[in-house]
């Protein structure tokens, strides 16, 4: 079956949720990804929206993070104040998942502002939940597609730290959480180095080059020193995600998909 | 106590010129009415508070209305930016308001703190983010038995609190159900609390003993407005619009189209115009 | 990840000797089988931490299991004092447990601040009372913001949280009804979580979105045992056991007839005798 | 009609409650003034117990603040963490109503020890929400029979601060709150002074001497400059308290009255 670099991203990056992760959904994540694990691997898999559903299983994707129908399909729906303060800062979440405008080596991400904040070239959303989901989610894993101007040498703003500098920075800062460990673009699966906790290439998704991945990536490119090639995927992960996207279009009437 | 009054009212008694306003709703029973009959009585010089500006401010924004913004997210969901906020930071249009953003866990704790009658809130928040170095209300507290720091802003204590809900009863008792966000929190927090409802019915009787449910006696005002939340929606009565927020991007990415259709839809239009605009979205 | 245990094996595996635990139930849902399982189990040298010690605690204090108690109201409610606990207070017996006491609003603030991951809890509390002094864990902090002088107090983090509940699922998701006190507070502020439920169902699909409703992944055992809240009740399902709380007033009033009654009803019992306890107390 | 002292003090207590009033009964407080008012001239008043309860019109009184009638007959139930911090600490409540083991002519309180803190001779049950509920409620209402060992001079611990050391001992501590503005008793109607904030009768239930009250209070007892008659309980108010008092006792097989 033939696939795009976007489907290969998004069932990349959902075959790392495990069956009992806690996953929170975050502002620009790809909630296909978490819906994917849900429909294929993972189906005990506990899926969180900031707008305080506890446990949804959508149908389709949801247009916003507060969709009806996530309510609907929830356990529990709680106030969003005890969703940041029980749920989030309690440390009950296993995996946080968000995106990036821009994003550098170390995990640290920006959605804030290109340029200067104060005289901004543009005006991004903002922070919304990602700083603290970015501090008290055990683990992050970040997705978003490769270009030079999203994966740069340095972020204008730090909306939400990553390994800061890299090494040991995020436990001088007193984090005690694990912080980004995986990055799935349309071209690679990444994780950080263990000691500099830059990310390094673990493996390309198939038919795609080094190069192809160093002309799309802002910084030097490290590989592992066995970089692999992600496995295809599979008829039941594609037909998956395409019926969820179809029945997601059928739904909202063909309007844009998810991406808030 | 709350007394049931028409939008008009509501809005002409509890709003005033230069008040601390918060507009709330998390994605759901956001209270659209409410916002367009405050444009159209022409309030200025507020700081309107909201996590996530969405249209109903990036709609006050480009009519002027706003001295100050405090929020957390300032996207259109599921579209991409706002592009009236967009304009009045990045070029001053039609003013350039004065800026105090925050995450969505430290506004959640202000409004929070806030509805508890505190000063601040503290929480475990910021740790490595930037926008400590450009928002000078977010600052620090040890906690004193494990000298960790914590992260502390003022709680937000706004003027007027403006809501949607599903329901009131005839005493002004109000309901909120599905997402309620904040819904809580915001109301208890303000000095004044305007409340839009989809109805009033007689009484709450046979509800859920643990749901989330407003006092009268917290409430100022009680308002009637059949889709007072559209183009957002109300858990079991009306869905998302989700074509209005992407026409909305097409509609405020010039100035003049902005204005136009500012001029036609609500500056000449009024509350009832929401029950139509809901017709086709109703629950079956 | 919450297993369907039977009582005795629950305790057995989550409640050790010298652990800090918090059996909850404001005046509602308390947990008395699943203490009576620890009772017989003999677990010993235990931080015993619970707003209301009421006649729960005055049995495990009597029997004997107590090094430390924490706690903010001590009565025997509708009756009068708690004789057991008077007797360790004043006399030294059977031991001379610590006691750390706060106010009410000081417990549920530090239940509030276990469940939210901090390490303490910021209120505005305490002004002008004298626990202030002769409890070292009552400190303050500064608004950085108003300067106001605010009570902080340790956040509650129990090794083992233990509540009675409605129903759980077969997943071991768990519905709390009615006076929900700190029962998600203190399930969400604990290292591990035991939940006594009146009934196991098959799902929860029917229920009202905003619910009070523990996710099975924040459970470690759920236990069925029909009537475990007597002689408190269970919203729903029985009522309120008026007098044996009476009756508790005699039974501890000495030493020698609480010992008694305790041999008989918990030592010689087994979680099965609660089903029967409750049985004209049912609703109807 | 005749009647008793308690219930006189009740009805007294009863008549100083408004209809908009929103009313915090707290631990060993008369919720039977509360809802003698609820069902007599004050309909609208909302109850609240510190269990949760919001908005409570029990038909018979409760044996415990959190009794299951409390939350069928409430408008909405809360959690008790929401309960101290939104409602009691948000500064919702108009009236705190407290009863007390000792208590001192400033309105301060004691159910904590007699005796020593560390080596009590009795150790009553505590401060429950009175701490709290002193200094949050807008003013608070104190009820409690007369006798020289509850009336004292000075108490043995401090569990609620009332007007402390009188004057203007409540905005030293920065409370702006009003504190004790009347004390019921079965012999009398107080009120704090103005300017001293010392309990000061104001009015002598009928049959009561002066003397009596003397008698039965541990400190030295001052009388406002026009000491009134409290006026008789009224029929209606009489059958509404007997009532109440007779349901409840029926519904509770003759147990003993509410007390927590």
């Amino acid at each position: 079956m033939d696939f795009t670099p976007d489907e290969m991203m998004t069932i990349a990056a959902a075959r790392a949720l495990k069956n009992d992760d806690v996953c929170f959904v975050g502002i620009g994540a790809p909630s296909a990804a978490c819906n994917v694990a849900r429909l294929t691997h993972a189906p005990d898999i506990t899926l969180i929206y900031e707008s305080g559903t506890l446990g949804t299983a959508p149908e389709v994707l949801p247009l916003s993070i507060g969709d009806g129908e996530l309510c609907e399909t929830a356990l529990t729906t709680v106030s969003v104040p005890e969703m940041f303060r029980y749920w989030l800062q309690g440390g009950r979440i296993s995996i946080g998942f968000l995106g990036a405008a821009q994003l550098d080596r170390f995990g640290n991400i920006n959605t804030t502002v290109i340029g200067d904040y104060d005289k901004p070239k543009v005006r991004l959303p903002g922070g919304g939940g990602a700083p603290e989901i970015a501090s008290s989610c055990r683990e992050i894993f970040i997705t978003m597609k490769q270009s030079v101007r999203g994966l740069v040498r340095q972020i204008d703003f730090f909306t939400s730290f990553g390994h800061g500098a890299g090494g040991e920075a995020r436990r001088r800062l007193g984090l005690t959480t694990g912080g980004p460990t995986l990055l799935v673009t349309d071209l690679a699966v990444w994780r950080p180095d263990p000691e500099s906790k830059e990310f390094t290439v673990r493996s390309l998704h198939p038919g795609v080059s080094r190069d192809m991945v160093r002309d799309s990536c802002g910084w030097p490119v490290r590989f592992a020193d066995a970089v692999e090639e992600t496995p295809t995927p599979t008829p039941l992960e594609l037909e998956t995600l395409r019926d969820l996207h179809a029945r997601t279009r059928a739904a909202h009437n063909g309007q844009r998909r998810e991406a808030k | 106590m709350a007394r049931i009054l028409t939008l008009k009212d509501a809005v002409g008694e509890l709003i005033r010129d230069g008040d601390t306003v918060a507009f709330e709703g998390f994605t759901h029973l956001i209270p659209m009415a409410a916002a367009h009959e405050t444009i159209r009585q022409r309030r200025k010089d507020l700081t309107l508070i909201r996590m996530t500006p969405d249209i109903i401010y990036d709609q006050m924004i480009g009519m002027g209305m706003a001295r100050k913004l405090i929020f957390s997210f300032a996207g259109n969901p599921g579209v991409g930016l706002l592009r009236r906020l967009r304009d009045t930071v990045e070029n001053g249009w039609p003013n350039r308001p004065e800026i105090e953003e925050h995450s969505h866990a430290a506004m959640a704790n202000a409004y929070e703190a806030g509805a508890a009658g505190l000063p601040c809130a503290v929480f475990r928040g910021y740790l490595g983010a930037d926008l400590r170095k450009v928002n000078a209300n977010i600052r620090s507290v040890t906690c004193p038995f494990s000298g960790e720091e914590l992260a502390a802003v003022p709680a937000i204590r706004p003027d007027v609190a403006v809501i949607h809900a599903q329901k009131a009863n005839r005493r002004g008792d109000v309901l909120v159900e599905g997402i309620v966000g904040v819904q809580k929190e915001v109301v208890l927090a303000a000095k004044r609390a305007l409340v839009t409802v989809e109805e009033v019915v007689g009484d709450f009787d046979d509800l859920h003993p643990n749901l989330c449910v407003l006092p009268h006696w917290t409430i100022d005002a009680v308002c009637p407005v059949p889709g007072g939340a559209h183009p957002s929606y109300a858990y079991g009565y009306y869905k998302r619009d989700n074509a209005a927020y992407l026409e909305w991007d097409r509609i405020s990415a010039d100035r003049d189209s902005f204005l136009a259709w500012m001029k036609a839809n609500v500056l000449e239009a009024g509350p009832e115009v929401f029950a139509e605009r809901v017709g086709t979205l109703r629950n079956g």
